[in-house]
């Protein structure tokens, strides 16, 4: 019996203690007519731990081993070995939730530790200890921003275009039915940013609970952020900033927006030592200024002492929780990604700022380097003007899904097809060269296109 | 010490980073941060001592009996592990093409499969992140499905008071009003309460079954009916599903809409405090408003579906897939598992917590519910010792720790007072649960004769009990580069 | 600086603690004429994580993923995952030799529950906590018994020629400088077993310190072990096994062969949890009766008592060591194969005897299915008569460097050569299908086979 | 507890074997096994409970200071492991051909070349296993050498008293005698007495340089000239190898062979005892002699060089190619460090040393060689502790234990009376060193005030301080299925 310990005589005597002849019996509560008739007959066999390893190893194979430009709010960044060596230990990895801080003092502290650094790195002073991803903390940043603002009565919040379609329809699911109203605010179609003047135009005359500054947008394109901070406070609304953590080594960040810096920024943490495994798990982050703090949804480790005056660590302002607050909590949240917020620690520690600058530093120039190289082809051009951390949008001579398609089937993923999205821009493909990509892999890329678009041109 | 504490300027690991990066000459200086971040410089040595230490000081499935009511920590199998982290799986880009794909979209496809049959559903959506993104999920369906129908005025969304408090706080998110639903003297929710709670406004209930109370709802078919009947859903919180695999079927049961733990009766890690997975079932009239993405089969392979193959989704709940990593090991779970062995997790699971509960009952404690079999979990309840001795429920549980055993859950479900919800699970040997009744028993002596070594509890962990008063009151919430004396943060 | 820690404040510091101004003054006892001239300039530029990283992803890709049926003493078997999570914890691979006993409880105990394990596995009392190698354990077992073998004045040792030929050649290297003098006995050919009357003609008269049996031998086929330990036992010698361990699941363990049993067994603990990996790192073990363990080399574990009469674990015995007894060693042996060991005592925790069974027992049951299959190619025939376990000699109608080249070239590994090693044979090839071959993979050998062998032979 | 006391007989971790294999039935009775064998009979999670609780029972360079002089416990850096466990490699049978070993073989000449290039060598091998089998290989060389010129007379080897047990015991294994030489005052090897043994009988000298005494032989180059003069070769225990990396070559020194330990200088995992690497390098005029498998490149790619292409080879060592896993991690850690990074290793090992022994010394205590630079490591004597005090090496060592340091090396080399050898080795930062000389103050202070407290320790590891008599006395080597009652085998 995987997984089960009891021998034969284990059995026999465990019933015996409890009086029933049969492990059957136990279940004699549940009405007869809604027993299970039999065994799950659709369920395959088990199979020996050999014989699934066979098969996971088979389907992980097929997925194949394509050369990765894509970004697009997931980035396939350098990991060192140590962080998953450390992250699987069984200890992190088969822990639960903090709730005997005594015997969790590792996992708590390792908390501690993360909130401490994404407070830094966004210069606000608090952070909770994750949210699912990106897309759903931002969605919590706007539920929480509605709370926070309490002088604003109004459930409306202007959400630029240039931010993630994958997570403005994430925001919809999870905001719209509490009634809260999200208004789309424009971009300039020759930058590629959003300003002022687009975040008023949607803004209209009516009152503005929260604004969303994407910083980069989903153009890899650089807002402008103080002017966007200042004009959102100067209309009373809170100001959110949705941000690529990683950008934030060399970017101002959040707390240093404007005048008065923003209020909440949220984010993907994946950049920091998660695997791009399909798209999860990633861990979102959410952090604020000390006075929005009870309003922040999550878990949060607070530093305390012991009986004995000894610095602990315990989860702490548990009173915005489901768990005590019930249907008043400031989210459901429950299980968070504790986990891989373990690893995004141990990843800060090992990079610190200056590794991580460095980090970003490459990332921008391989993908201004492949940009050089890929605009340098008949058709190919970048599409927007504007300065970008490390994705630039480019002008493709066909629609983009189908030069994807060619791509793939020389094991290359060219990118994310922007015209999906954004039909009004015609054929636009978002690249992305990471410091993990090479320069004979940009040349590939180069020459690959090059040599697609070609013939696709010829026999067009 | 924090790693923060153990920086030194300059000091780098240095490999981990690109070794001779260009200056980022592209980007004005106006957006240019103006002073590097605090995080702490230190080499690699230095992390891999500091968090192998801190690991250490973590109480953990793989290290200790934890029989947390409700949370399920069970074995998690190693090659859960190893097989969702092969390389193939790690690299791919959630935005591939699906000709990319088709290896871990085979994977979540057949897990679909597998938790159809296990829940008697018709259809399942693996998008949820963790059971409460499962019941938002859920509850929005519900609501979709009301409107869909024009039928707007059901504004209540009913929830027992046993029920955990995700389940009120996602019927709020969904923008429902949770009403709560009293228990009856034996555990079983109050028929007559819910009788006269159901009306027009009802959209639907959310029932745990087995209940958190660790019995199993013998009035099952009446609820169904009767929430029904009022033209409201039924919605099943599977965090407790492993109580019943192969042995009932919610889909059976009459529930509309389920979410399952994957992270509970499929066994995948609870890593400090997740990821999890909460996949949802439904019946064939909530099938059109799953969230996105699902997996779908044809001849040419595997593909996802989006909003453009299902327009009447509830949408989006995460960037893309969610937490895939999860599934993948759920899905290697259920296949080492197989068809047999669906069935002997609550087998084994109940057989553990009725010997437990015997053994236990037997050693002087008080159950919660005496006259009723345990499901996977049962209650106890400190009351007496409480008011005798003047110990209380999180005394035992701090003492436990001093005996090598992780506590139970304390003071949930908020209805039973003093207790303790215990949940051994099935991977437990019974040599183990002995040990953990010797160590009960050896604490309740200790609870009479000497009260304040309970009180003072626990004596062996790397830290005695915490201030959490102090805590909330003086918010230290984040190192700063200012020293803050001894008192860490008074604010 | 990769590696270390120094900040330029720290080194400032310490030399002003040693009292020099650089550190190269440190070496100034290095006689000048012998300094390096300049930096080693053979030697490449450093390369980040990442780097090394990309080169080593591209050279394990080229070593290609072929399907293999090759045994001759190294075997492709499912490892438990949990093996190399437990193995690769810090704690044991970063931990140096027990020394501080104190310190090293978990290692210590870890070799202890090895030896007692291997003890069970041979039924002899005492096991060492490794050695390099199969092969070269064999050697030192030799050394063993010649020491152990008071009586007996000669060097001579007995040396089936039906043992695994890369042994046969690790042996001589280790104990001929020493004089040993190995005799080789010889196999019937239509049996591929050894027998008394080959072990006796091989002897002579002349008088006989120790015997090696292997079990099974280098065909696979299993030996005669009652017979021979009597005839050597009766001759005078001492009685080495050479075994595969896994093999034991199913067969007759050393301590039992004849009529007193054998005296020492050795072999590679590489079927327990070691991956193939090239051939190493695996294990050596070497096993002996209560009487010979004085003259046992390597590292011992003995459980005692502490100050405080609690149980404990320590090395011991350890005036048979180089480091105590030097030049008067039992042998040169230091540093040993700790970490396969661990891995060794993991998966036999695991499997634990019925599932040891229950490998050997399928092992056994793919080779004869493989065998069957591949007989039925004209031209295919077993080689020998004699049982085997799980590994079997047959004859090919071409030479067999021929045919598994062809197979390679279509990444399949069809088995070892054994004419290059007995030309005696003509052309030979040994398969092995252990229990991680499945249905499919055998029947793809032999469908594979037959075409390749179908087309040579038409166009020879 | 052992895993054999929580065995229970029927319990399986059923998982891990094929599920329903056929009978043996080709196996002939006569030759099966009667009685199974007395494993464990326990599930998959007491297995992953258990050795993950024996492992935190350890001390290791991953979670504490580790100055074990000699053995260089430094950082071992986690990518050399994950990198060398790539699939690609794991799965590679020792015996497929060359055409499927390119990228295992291309690692595995760049580190040949590497190697080559620090110690000054014509040649190397790594096929040796560890120090002492690459040991065996030299001195096994030395006398091919030798015989290839009928020079058969030489049957000495000559060893410093410092040596490593291993020198002594390796030249025996080898057919040969080993002769003491004695060291001088200062630590340098005795030169008259050096000159005094070499002779015709002479077949050569092992040496370490920097020596077990952590001091360079100044003297190396007349000792080499004496040596080379009468006829002998020069042996190079490359154990020391970090301490001068980068900064001068045994080849230059004049040596002939040298081993080096890749689990010392090339900071590849102790593992609790190895395995280890111990390649060996040679002068041209002992090229021919080397162990094969080596690695060689043409225009076809690498290929495996074995006896039939070296046929004047001492021969093989072990079945396969020695512990290629191990020549990977190192391969991979030199490549980390790179040209600049090798000189730096014996810099900073350098630097760390002599700062330890400048505040140790000052903190009271007794260096062995006080006139001398300290290399990478360096000696302490604590005689005048052991006279004052009565307190020995071994009580400062197990104190330190208490302390969270592992202790030094003690009591070797022996020829220094209650000694500690000290590596901190270059990737120990100040505050650790900092640490451990105030640990070690308060011993000293503890010493003089409380020797007791010293002769009793360690106080907080699992055990208190074992009973070796008694294990030697009354070996208890296998746990028995047959109770002992509470003397554990005494025999
Ligand atoms: C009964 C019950 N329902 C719901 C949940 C919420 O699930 P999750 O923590 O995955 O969000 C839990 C888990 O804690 C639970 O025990
Ligand atoms: C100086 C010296 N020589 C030789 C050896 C032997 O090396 P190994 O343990 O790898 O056999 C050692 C290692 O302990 C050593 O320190």
């Amino acid at each position: 019996m995987p997984f089960i310990p009891h021998t034969d005589d284990d059995i026999r005597a465990m019933l015996a203690t409890i009086g029933v002849e049969r492990i059957d019996r136990l279940f004699d509560e549940i009405p007869q007519a809604l027993r299970c008739p039999e065994a799950l007959g659709e369920i395959p066999p088990a199979l020996s731990e050999s014989g699934i390893g066979r098969l996971m190893r088979e389907r992980a194979r097929a997925d194949g081993e394509p050369l990765c430009f894509i970004g697009a709010g997931a980035y396939d960044h350098h990991i060192p070995a140590a962080v998953w060596e450390l992250v699987s230990r069984g200890e992190f990895y088969s822990a639960y939730t903090p709730y005997q801080a005594e015997a969790s003092q590792g996992t708590l502290q390792v908390l501690y530790e993360f909130q401490s650094m994404m407070s830094a790195l966004t210069a606000l002073d608090a952070s909770n200890a994750s949210l699912y991803d990106g897309a759903s903390a931002l969605a919590e940043a706007v539920l929480m921003a509605l709370r926070a603002n309490r002088r604003c009565t109004s459930q409306r919040v202007l959400v630029p275009r240039a931010l993630h379609p994958l997570w403005r329809r994430t925001l919809a699911t999870i905001v719209e039915p509490q009634g809260v109203e999200l208004i789309e605010a424009g971009f300039d179609i020759a930058s590629g940013q959003s300003s002022v003047a687009h975040y008023a135009e949607a803004a209209g005359e009516d009152e503005i609970a929260a604004v969303i500054i994407a910083q980069p947008n989903v153009f890899g394109v650089l807002e402008p952020v103080d002017a966007l901070t200042d004009w959102a406070r100067a209309r009373g609304a809170l100001v959110i900033g949705a941000v690529n953590p990683l950008a934030l080594a060399l970017l101002s960040p959040p707390g240093d927006w404007g005048a008065q810096g923003a209020d909440i920024a949220c984010g993907e943490a994946q950049p920091f030592g998660m695997p791009l495994a399909s798209g999860g798990p990633y861990a979102g982050f959410l952090c604020c200024r000390q006075s929005h703090v009870r309003q922040l949804p999550g878990r949060i480790v607070g530093r305390t002492l012991d009986a004995d005056g000894r610095v602990g660590f315990t989860l702490t302002l548990q009173a915005r929780e489901q768990h005590i607050r019930r249907s008043k909590a400031t989210s459901n949240i429950c299980t968070n990604q504790g986990l891989m917020v373990t690893a995004a620690t141990i990843h800060l520690a090992l990079l610190g700022a200056e590794g991580l600058e460095r980090v970003a530093a490459q990332c921008h120039a391989n993908t201004a380097h492949l940009v050089e190289r890929l605009a340098a082809i008949p058709g190919v051009e970048p599409l927007f003007s504007g300065a970008v951390f490390h994705e630039r949008a480019l002008r493709l001579p066909l629609p983009s899904a189908e030069v994807l398609e060619s791509l793939a089937a020389h094991e290359l993923l060219g990118g994310f097809a922007l015209d999906a999205h954004y039909p009004e821009l015609g054929p636009a493909l978002l690249v992305c060269a990471t410091e993990a990509r090479t320069e004979e892999e940009m040349a590939h890329y180069a020459d690959l296109l090059g040599r697609i678009l070609g013939a696709r041109l010829a026999s067009h | 010490m924090l790693i923060h504490d153990q920086s030194r300027a300059g000091r780098r690991a240095t490999t981990q980073a690109p070794l001779n990066p260009p200056a980022p000459e592209g980007i004005p200086a106006s957006l240019r941060r103006r002073q590097r971040a605090a995080l702490p410089e230190v080499s690699e040595m230095q992390v891999v001592r500091h968090y192998t230490r801190l690991s250490q000081k973590n109480f953990s499935i793989d290290t200790h009996f934890y029989p947390l009511g409700s949370c399920t920590m069970k074995y998690n199998p190693r090659a859960c592990n190893s097989l969702a982290m092969l390389p193939g799986f790690l690299a791919r880009h959630p935005l591939a093409p699906d000709s990319h794909g088709q290896g871990v979209l085979a994977c979540l496809h057949d897990l679909q499969d597998i938790l159809k049959a296990v829940t008697g559903m018709h259809a399942v959506s693996l998008a949820p992140a963790a059971g409460a993104q499962g019941e938002f999920a859920g509850v929005a369906m519900i609501r979709a499905y009301h409107r869909a129908r024009g039928d707007v005025a059901r504004t209540e969304i009913l929830v027992p008071d046993a029920a955990h408090g995700t389940n009120p706080a996602s019927a709020v998110m969904c923008g429902f009003v949770a009403r709560e639903i009293p228990t009856g003297p034996d555990g079983d929710v109050d028929l007559e309460a819910l009788r006269a709670a159901v009306g027009p406004q009802t959209a639907g209930i959310m029932l745990t079954n087995p209940s958190t109370l660790g019995v199993f709802d013998r009035n099952i078919e009446a609820i169904a009916r009767t929430v029904h009947e009022a033209g409201g859903l039924l919605y099943y919180d599977g965090a407790n599903l492993n109580a019943i695999l192969g042995k009932v079927r919610p889909g059976d049961m009459g529930f509309d809409v389920i979410h399952m733990n994957l992270h509970k009766t499929f066994s995948t890690p609870h890593g400090g405090g997740g990821p999890g997975a909460g996949p949802v079932g439904v019946s064939a009239r909530l099938e059109p408003y799953l969230p996105v993405p699902l997996v779908a089969r044809d001849e040419t392979g595997y593909r996802w579906l989006t909003e453009a193959d299902r327009p009447d989704s509830i949408g989006r709940l995460s960037a893309f897939g969610g937490n895939i990593g999860i599934l993948l090991r759920a899905y290697v779970y259920a296949r080492l598992l197989g068809r047999e062995g669906m069935g002997r997790v609550a087998e084994f699971a109940t057989l553990n917590a009725n010997y437990l509960l015997a053994r236990l009952t037997e050693a002087g404690f008080e159950a919660a519910y005496p006259k009723r079999r345990a499901s996977h979990e049962f209650i106890l309840s400190l009351r007496r010792e409480a008011r005798d001795w003047g110990v209380t429920a999180m005394d035992v549980a701090k003492r436990l720790l001093d005996h090598g055993y992780h506590a139970p859950t304390t003071y949930f479900p908020l209805l039973v007072p003093e207790c303790l919800l215990i949940e051994p699970t099935e991977t437990e040997s019974k040599e183990m649960l002995d040990g953990f009744v010797e160590a009960m028993t050896a604490i309740r002596r200790e609870a009479e004769e000497d009260p304040e070594r309970l009180r003072g509890a626990p004596w062996t962990q790397p830290v005695r009990r915490l201030d959490e008063v102090r805590a909330a009151r003086h918010l230290d919430l984040a190192w700063s580069a200012q020293p803050q004396g001894a008192n860490h943060g008074e604010s």
